[in-house]
């Protein structure tokens, strides 16, 4: 079983999901985050000032999977939040020692879906 | 009682016209300048609470916010109690302490101001008078927001403690004698003939060089670069607010419900009108994109300005001043104040310092004499063929800069005899909410 | 139709020789006192959305703010609705059902009340009057506030439904009978002599000992601990918008403007101020720092205190009342409350009706006899020579309390027939906006 | 100069009789109608900025929230430049460049409006006059609301600088002439005799059509799905602040602080609290919970559905409008829209369009000739036994509808040469704060 | 060393607390997330339509603790959140290469708690 | 590749991210987050009531890096963060399994930096 985390644009949000209900992978846990990648931005003006934090707001996306979903949910993922500029984001992958459904009790593979 | 002819610096020498002419009819209660002056109280009340709290609370970061607001509801409560008390017999009792300078304590708690007693003041009408309370607490609500304006430069950054001190200090030490001098028939300035008809001095001026000492003598914030504002929608919100209170503030100073505060209403909206297109245009031009924190900002410029000139000039005189103003305060805000490198954290004396010097001088040459005509005086600016009257207001702006100035420089280092001005750094990064009042102003989860 | 001499109760006695004294000239419209008096009425609309909105709103859970806005909302649009429909006829009419406690449906619909019908009410002013249909809305908005304060008391665990019939049942049952008592000339109440100038009854004890009443029997919150308030700025911005809009509801409570409205005004202000400033005073000693809702809390409590006291009473008695009636409720609230373990989840009981006795009872204490002088009347408290008056008052908090109290109680018993008080625990947990009415206020991501 | 008799196109025929009366006083200057009228501008600038705002912003998502506000603020700024300048002349003047249809340009800059002239307008009042200057500037955030209103059906779509051409052009082209037509002396449509006590047709039909010709030009959001409002307190605010402000905007309609006035505020506040009733209600039946969103937009849809009928109908018929418009509106709103799928992303149509539409014929149903009999004057509805009233406020309807329909075409597609009216997808997706304006309303940490 | 995710509603985070401190389990990082899960949940309706966006609000817990206290953990975790409805949530477990603690340096076990 | 994973005071995000840039760290994901930890921190008092709630405002920071940099940033973070007060925070390491760069899909080592 892997965790698949991406970072991605916030407005393609809407775009992975689609990609990955196509792809069959249904259930994720999202977040706001703040990313400082390779991408500058435009710093925001206020009252003729440069904002000099550079932290972009990003969406943070959790997925857990077993290890035949790895593959199509990474390349959903980039099918969805693909733009080709700089700031399009990363996916980190990690392995889980174990996954529990709290309903059920169930636990593994069978409680990742 | 002896008869006071107006408050109005400017009406000195036209007044003694203007009493000899209306000397005839005995003054009684109107009750609609009694109407439009209750609403116009409880307007100026307004500005400081909730509208300049949400002005200057979204500008500041999350772990700040409550003490802006702490700040601005503080100085509504202390400057009350010090007005009622003594600050407004000090301010505008007829017999003084100190000739020219300082009332005296005759209307203590405002004593002898009992509910059938007119205003011995009075603006553009001569017979109908409001109760000589609703004229006390008109004045009240500018004694209160003037030390809250202040409270702009110096945020993120001031112990609470001091706040509190200081604010009394200074409202009973600066504030007081300026409204003295500037608006009591005795006062020395008054005697100047400086155009003034809302406030430009005593309120602007004065507060702008105050937050011009403090944040001098106070230092920057510790992390001082530009961050973005926490919730620029409270701004937003704040500076319309602060717009619709202003109706109150500069079409209330006529003092009555009739043509003047009519004019002075056109020429507040118009300038607000003007400044707030003029800042975002230049945002547009320098920095690619209109802003919206510059066309609040643009707003309360207009409004600074014109509160000097508000019932003195005609509505395309009204939009000159908020246009020019607003140059000059983009100017001192985006270059200026970077080239000197004080930490005016909220722009109040980029934008109430030079707003209200600009203010004052422009009253100084669109003063249109057509206003007055009909109510027995002239005000002429250089414009209208008076060039003499610009150097009138520069006198009067260089006094109450100075007064306010130097004024402040000393009551701060007077109450830093007792207490320190600043947090600790460690403090200051923690935030004053938690610091200085043991609270935060929003949860993340509940 | 019969002239009533004046609505408020204190003036039974005092108001004959008034009436008397201004028996001669004809009522007219004033356009002056019309006009503040329309001005009051939107300011005190203003008090129960947006402010009390944002007050309350500010306090709860972030599950449960859109609850809490709604009941102020809805109480708003239900009883404008009842007001009109019946509720100022039963209220206000001079022809009774019951004598003494209940007027009849003489004007429903506002029947008869054409606009150039003058009001037969009037205050300080005989002659200069507003519409009938202004007074009539002026009324309207403090029998709309009152049920929306009590919500305060039972916030984050009441059914929608439940609140709603509530609401009206209490409305016509509770309110309505007591402002007949205490405000129309033929009351009972009024005919005791109690002072009382803008609602101390009517509309805080009352409001306070009915949410009393409610907690008691709808118990405690499921989780019962103390919660951060998700959102201290709107609190903030409620309380200044509460102390904006009290101008309206004191100040426009002498139906006129006036030297009377003038000095409520001035008592309003003096009494928020000096409260204000005593409860984060209080904080500081006690806690060790200042508190913003400190500040605002006691900024309420000396508006409440205020309310019955405010044409009576001096400045320095105002600031006297403010400052009492903020310790009283400042250790009702942090002490007695947790020791006798109701849930008076905003304090609606331990401001308003706390606040409301102080002020009823020091009303009493402080009523300064040379504020009516001149107006023909006498209102002394014990200060000034009538201890008496302290007696009287004190029949006057017995009475409303004990008619708000158990009245409420078996209300709610009859509701609670028909209707669950309490939403599920498990509705509890997921909060009141989504299990009451499927939205959510905030969104996390968009 | 020139008497007009009055601005109101009810007034048509009756007005000959009320002038004939009215000719012998001489007009003079009523303080108390003055009072009234300034707070009542201030009020109705009020409903733009901050009511507006943020009725809209709370409803768009996060990273659109400024783009609304500013849009609303900038209505404010760039119409009160137009006013001043020439569009109040335009619409006001009796001499006529277009006879009928357009004024002229003698009352440019308000020249020759010195503080003492007496406003040539009058509705119930013709005697006490308010300053010309006043009148203006009432007229002037009529002016001002009407553009913003229309903002909230393009939201989250439109370039900023689309808006300000559009605003600008659609404010001289359409509502200009509009205003002149239905309320000048010599109007086209002020002869057929519509009722329309406070801007039924000028400002909402008007706002509402030209919101349906913008965005069936300017196309659906890209991302066109129902989302959560991003902060529905700030709504209720916006609802509850729009509440306050509408009785400024419609019994300030009287130009008096009388019983037309008074009557006006009174329909105002039951109509409101009616359809706020109506709409959760409908809520509760169909989609099984009585929604907070539902009852800030039921009481809005009540207020529009009034503004015509405000001075003319009882307190039963203020609410029959309110109600019925509630349920009419409702249906276009949840259903119809959804049909026909338009984009009117926060229903500026669906409840302007549709609820000016609906409250311009009642008016011609429940008119009650009651109200204007003591001042000489009769309006009557189909109720009131005069059904033609019902056919000549469906013409006044068609008339505005056709001319802001397709007048907004037009005007749009004249923008639409010299600037594209929509941001980008990627804008889109991205969020107009950021991409028109550079700004962030919230920081995430700061 | 592992480190113990759970995504539980929001409003049984104080019965996991409680149940956590019962276990002896005491260090926990909280954040606020949106969840897609199996739960559906009534769409909000806002003026008449429905919310389409399918996101459910949801509490993630994040808990570093030693071997032993992994089953613990998880029990303690299931007591508080398990309702027995849909949506009650997961827990996913993971292998922890290091840990430590900033204020004194200390690293591994040592530094968990 | 590893994930580095520390939670800090909200206030050394600025000393801390000073301190990874000086280490040629550039790339992290940043969120607001909520600890429960030793620290206890004085309870907010409202109206003269104690607020029960225990959890403090922290920052977490999400880093990923190549094996050759866990060390530099371990000690970047600490540098940055520590100020010897209970409260400082923790630092938590896991095993990468893969890194994906969106935009380019590149892998591994050379999609972290
Ligand atoms: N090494 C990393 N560790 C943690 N987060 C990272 C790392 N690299 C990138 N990110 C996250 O991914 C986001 C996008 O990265 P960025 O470098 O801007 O895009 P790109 O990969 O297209 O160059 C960043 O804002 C940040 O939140
Ligand atoms: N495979 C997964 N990957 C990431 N998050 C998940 C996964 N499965 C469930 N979740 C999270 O757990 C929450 C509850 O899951 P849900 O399926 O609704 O409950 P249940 O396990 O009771 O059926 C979801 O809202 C989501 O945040
Ligand atoms: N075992 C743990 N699991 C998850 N988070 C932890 C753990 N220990 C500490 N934390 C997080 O680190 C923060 C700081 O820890 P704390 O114990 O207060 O500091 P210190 O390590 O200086 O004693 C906590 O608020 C919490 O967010």
């Amino acid at each position: 079983m892997k965790m698949v985390i991406a970072i991605i644009q916030p407005w393609r949000l809407e775009y992975v999901k689609e990609a990955l209900y196509a792809a069959e992978v249904k259930l994720m846990t999202v977040s706001e985050v703040l990313g400082h990648g390779r991408q500058d931005g435009a710093p925001e003006i206020y009252r003729g000032q440069k904002e000099t934090g550079n932290l972009l707001r990003k969406i943070r996306l959790e997925i857990a999977v077993n290890e035949a979903f790895v593959e199509p949910t990474i390349a959903a993922i980039q099918k969805g939040a693909k733009t080709g500029e700089v700031g399009d984001g990363k996916i980190f992958v990690y392995e889980l020692a174990e996954v529990v459904r709290i309903r059920t009790g169930e636990r593994g593979g069978k409680a990742i879906g | 009682m002896k008869r006071f002819s107006s408050f109005l610096t400017a009406l000195t020498l036209a007044v003694a016209a203007l009493s000899a002419q209306t000397a005839a009819p005995t003054p009684v209660l109107s009750s609609g300048n009694t109407a439009w002056l209750l609403a116009a109280t409880a307007l100026v009340m307004f500005m400081t609470a909730p509208a300049l709290g949400l002005f200057y609370g979204g500008l500041v970061r999350k772990k700040n916010v409550l003490s802006v607001l702490m700040q601005c509801f503080a100085a509504l409560a202390i400057v009350s109690v010090i007005w009622v008390a003594f600050g407004y017999s000090l301010a505008f009792s007829d017999t003084e302490i100190i000739p020219g300078v300082l009332g005296d304590f005759k209307w203590a708690f405002f004593n002898g101001m009992t509910p059938e007693v007119l205003s011995p003041y009075y603006i553009s009408d001569a017979t109908g008078r409001v109760p000589h309370l609703v004229f006390a607490m008109f004045q009240c609500m500018f004694a209160v927001i003037t030390p809250a304006l202040i409270a702009g430069a110096f945020a993120e950054r001031m112990k609470f403690s001091f706040f509190v001190l200081f604010t009394a200090l200074w409202e009973i030490l600066i504030y007081i004698p300026l409204a003295h001098m500037v608006w009591s028939a005795n006062g020395v300035l008054f005697k100047l003939g400086v155009l003034d008809f809302a406030g430009g001095t005593v309120v602007h001026i004065n507060a702008g060089f105050a937050a011009l000492a403090v944040v001098l003598l106070l230092g920057k914030r510790s992390n001082h670069r530009t961050l973005p504002p926490h919730n620029l929608a409270y701004t937003m919100m704040g500076a319309a607010m602060l717009w619709f209170g202003w109706f109150g503030f500069n079409a209330g100073s006529s003092l009555a419900a009739d043509g003047i505060g009519a004019s002075a209403f056109v020429a507040t909206n118009s300038a607000a009108a003007a400044a707030g297109l003029v800042w975002p245009f230049l945002d547009w031009l320098i920095n690619k994109r209109p802003t919206i924190l510059g066309a609040a900002t643009g707003a309360v410029v207009g409004l600074v300005a014109v509160t000097p000139a508000a019932g003195f000039v005609n509505p395309a005189g009204a939009m000159a001043i908020g246009a020019i103003a607003t140059i000059v305060c983009f100017f001192m805000v985006t270059v200026v104040k970077e080239k000197l490198g004080y930490d005016d954290a909220l722009d109040a004396f980029g934008c109430h310092g030079i707003g209200g010097i600009v203010g004052a001088l422009l009253t100084g040459v669109f003063a249109d004499p057509r206003l007055w005509k009909a109510f027995g005086a002239t005000y002429s600016g250089a414009l209208y063929g008076n060039p003499g009257q610009l150097g009138i207001q520069a006198i009067g702006v260089l006094v109450s800069v100075c007064l306010a100035f130097f004024g402040t420089l000393i009551i701060y280092k007077l109450v830093d005899l007792v207490l320190r001005a600043r947090v600790s750094v460690h403090e200051e990064e923690v935030g004053l909410d938690i610091t200085q009042h043991n609270e935060r102003a929003y949860t993340v989860i509940d």
